[in-house]
């Protein structure tokens, strides 16, 4: 039977059945592929450049962001 | 010509920096700020939003980053750890960009900045090798410890963000100016385009806005307002202005050669 | 563009306009009147000097009449009777032009306007056919008479002649624009750039000025600057301006979207 | 023998020793022919189309002015 | 003390004259005036009530003319003709008084003094043996007419009548002041205490007010403040101000002395 | 009455406090003090001059500690730890006197104080027991930071010290006052009475002073203009004064009951 | 039979049966004795002194005026 | 023979011959007896009530101060 593991993205808690989980498997599950954004690991940054070795881990809190309109 | 503005090490030839909130959209955002003429274009860090359908255009389609210096800033943070973490972010996102406006906020009222928060922020920020443009009280010495702590631009209120009252304390700006080494820029506050003038005119080195643009009834009839108020007061600066009397007695005219009374 | 200053049935570009008096010499009045782009230029009439040498360039000569509308002025006259007299002079010596500047003087130390001999000129005058634009007080029950005599355009001061203590009263100069169905224009009293940009933003339909430009340290880069500065004023009132207001509360950046604390 | 006929011109009084004597050629006189200035007598102006016709006698008062630089 | 206001050969202790206006009743009235310490006291000439209740009190059973020095006015003309008939009346009135307060109003809306109509008044009522107290604008040459038709005080206003927007052009009433050889007090326009410290602080020899005192959330009290800011005004013009300056470098504690750090 | 002052758990009458320095001698700073009608009054802690004539007056023999509450201040004080040494030097000459004035300076121009030095210095006196009423700047968000750490009033400044520029920014006080559960008093920068008016009327419990009044070139009529002052702005502000209009159109004289024209 | 006459009062007509008829008797009429007041008859003053001698006359206008509360 | 101290007060350097030496008679030779002040030893306060217990001795830094008029 499979696992599931449970991320906290942007706030709110959302469960994935996972194998090997990377971030760069998130973007694409999220359909964020090519967009322009940073994300944060439990409070620290993972470089673009580390997108495929990272592995994602039950309980891992996640930000991701872009540039929007500000003054 | 050659009076240009210097920050980090790179020359800007407006003076003008403008913010890219509160528009009605991306089309008007890109209309007033080319007729702001500005090169430095501030940018708010936010959670993306998952599951948005994927062609959604982005600011960054309408400003991009190679046409524009960006200037990311932490609108929004009540702590230096926010702060940090933000415009960590930020530079990531923007591919090592490290020209950065540090901003943290006191309270959600009057949106007055914490300067020990800022501060603390700064700190860690320029050891982390930012290049940081930090919004400030009007604070002298507080403004000359940022510049100590190796900021690059000092960038003081002239009143409450989003307030559009002008510069309540110019005695406090001409003071930061005088003791400053680096450039002072007014940022919030300016409600019209004499402002901007009369901010230039102090001896600023640059103004940032963004409500009084974006918030005008045509915001850009009144970016192209900024612009020409901002050059107007910079070149007004430059020339000298004449004194000022209560008591001039100096007519424009020549008091001799006047005709006789019949 | 069709945002056009209209004086007596004539329309103007540029909304600034200048004096010639005070400068240095003939080629930097030009200089400078160049720089400020405007189209009606004040002069001001006065005695031949009897036995010059014939050849001594005179101020038309770098100022020809067919480039620039002259606005002849009564600077220096304390009458009725001798600003009448001296603006027929003028009529004759322009070839029949009717568009001048009604200035009748108080006091030799304050050059504050004397506004009884003024409505009686202005009287005079516009039977006698001329386009009267008169220089006068902020008082706005007196503007609107001057309105009602027939002048083509009131003239209120900023401040005293030369003071370039700026804006002292705008209320004052509200009140005018608000009742008046004639261009009003600030005259006298303009120090920097700024105060022209104020002014405009008052609703003024133009400024006029002499000094702040002769009189500052590089009066060519000044008048640059005064140029862009009502430009600036202009389209500032054109575009309305954000409303004031002292709490604001209102973040340029988004408030929703914050990453939260860790 | 010659008469003479005093006029004040810009406020000086200077003689002239005058036969037939008019506007016209006071300009001439006074070395000011082709300069653009505006002539008034007696408190009067005189057009310029009237300088030929126009007699000066003895008492004569004359402004005869130009434009200058003024604000 | 010897420091007196004297107007029309008479003097008074208090430097504070107000309107009797705009109270609840004729006991608030009455009860205010004698918090204001005021000595002149302001009246207006309207039509009687014809038929009205014989018994009916009126203003002058709580304010006795043996007990204040009235000054009826022509509140509410608008002509020359009208403010003279009015104040005939008014010396009939009250047994040929004849201290007096020309006031001809331009507009409805602004309550703006038409000077034309003032000055015609005001020669007029001296001829008539009348002491005009005369409220006018700020303008110095036309303050100086009225001086030199006769009348025995010019009273400008600080801003528009009602408005409470306090002293719009210090500097107009500062040339004023300079040039007058009669009392010049500062009528209208007075909104809080401060506004009438700063009229007195400018050398004005007097205020006169209404609105501030009648139109405050409690009457007696700002009776009672305006009371102190005009001495206050007062004795602070008398004692000399320190001078002012944007850098001071002058502590009030000695500079020597101090404990060296451990 | 029952209007009074009240700081750490004391009341005082008088909402005036000032200081000692710069005046001539002793007997003229306590005429001054007298006629101020101060309860509390600042003095400086300063090295004794050893060997002086055993018999030579002091400070306190005009000024009795037991007469007046006896304000210690840190003038000339740019660190943290200076103040809080010289504070407790302070309390130990004073018999263990709690009540004390912070002040930690920035710089020797423009003796703007230091907050980082102040708020740092302010936690360790509130600690060690302190009553500590501190000199501020007057950014809202670190006078709030104050009155959190402990301290028992917060002094913002008006202008400069020793400058008598008066209010510059009333706008940052205004949010201070609103936001404070403490008592803020104004200190520095007054230069005259209507300064010290407009700082009661924007709320502040009181105001202290030394320049204004020793540096007027009569001290003691000063002071008596400053003790009206004080209390006249209070009053009005009590009193809640009138709304400001720019048009008001409310005559204070009835606008019926006119006689018509003939 | 009885004349009448017109006067108008302070803006507005009232008619009088009227013999001889003086200011004096139209304030005792109108129930203003004692009252400070002072009266315009066809914009002239009327002093109080005079009340008694001065007649009206049918269309005399008249101002009857007092102080009351003013700025 | 007899042992010297310095002491340094407010700033300055000065020499006492000292056998037994408190700070209450430092106060008294210094003629400061009676006089409102404060007394720093060292950067650490010395209470008024313990003067005669305090012992001085050689290169003791003092601070002795009074109240001046200030703002």
């Amino acid at each position: 039977m499979q696992r599931t593991i449970q991320l906290t993205i942007n706030g709110k808690p959302r469960n994935f059945d996972a194998e090997i989980f990377s971030v760069a498997s998130l973007v694409t599950m999220l359909d964020l592929e090519g967009k322009r954004l940073a994300i944060e690991c439990n409070g620290e940054i993972v470089p673009r450049s580390q997108f495929e070795q990272t592995q994602l881990e039950d309980g891992d809190k996640l930000e991701i962001v872009g540039a929007v309109g500000g003054g | 010509m050659s009076d240009l503005l210097k920050i980090a090490d790179k020359t800007y030839g407006s003076r003008l920096l403008v913010g890219t909130g509160k528009y009605q959209d991306f089309a008007q955002t890109r209309a007033a700020i080319d007729a702001s003429g500005a090169e430095i274009i501030t940018v708010a860090i936010r959670r993306t939003n998952i599951g948005q359908t994927a062609g959604e255009p982005s600011l960054l389609d309408f400003l991009p980053p190679e046409e524009f210096t960006y200037l990311p800033n932490t609108a929004g943070c009540y702590s230096a750890d926010e702060a940090v973490r933000t415009l960590r972010l930020a530079r990531e996102l923007l591919d090592g960009h490290k020209l950065v406006k540090l901003e943290v906020l006191g309270d959600p009222n009057t949106l007055y900045p914490n300067m020990i928060e800022t501060i603390a922020a700064a700190k860690v920020l320029v050891k982390d090798g930012f290049d940081v443009m930090v919004y400030c009280s009007d604070d002298p010495i507080i403004a000359k410890q940022l510049e100590e702590i190796g900021c690059c631009a000092v960038m003081p209120l002239a009143s409450l963000i989003g307030s559009g009252m002008g510069i309540l304390n110019p005695w406090n700006l001409q003071i930061i100016i005088a003791n400053a080494n680096i450039p002072v820029l007014v940022d919030a506050g300016v409600g019209t385009a004499s402002d901007a003038a009369i901010a230039m005119e102090l001896g600023c080195q640059g103004v940032l806005m963004n409500t009084a643009i974006a918030a005008a009834r045509d915001p850009v009839l009144m970016a192209r307002a900024m612009k020409k108020a901002v050059e107007a007061g910079r070149d007004a600066y430059l020339a000298g202005r004449m004194p000022k009397k209560l008591y001039s007695a100096s007519p424009s005219s020549p008091s001799a050669g006047l005709i006789s009374s019949v």
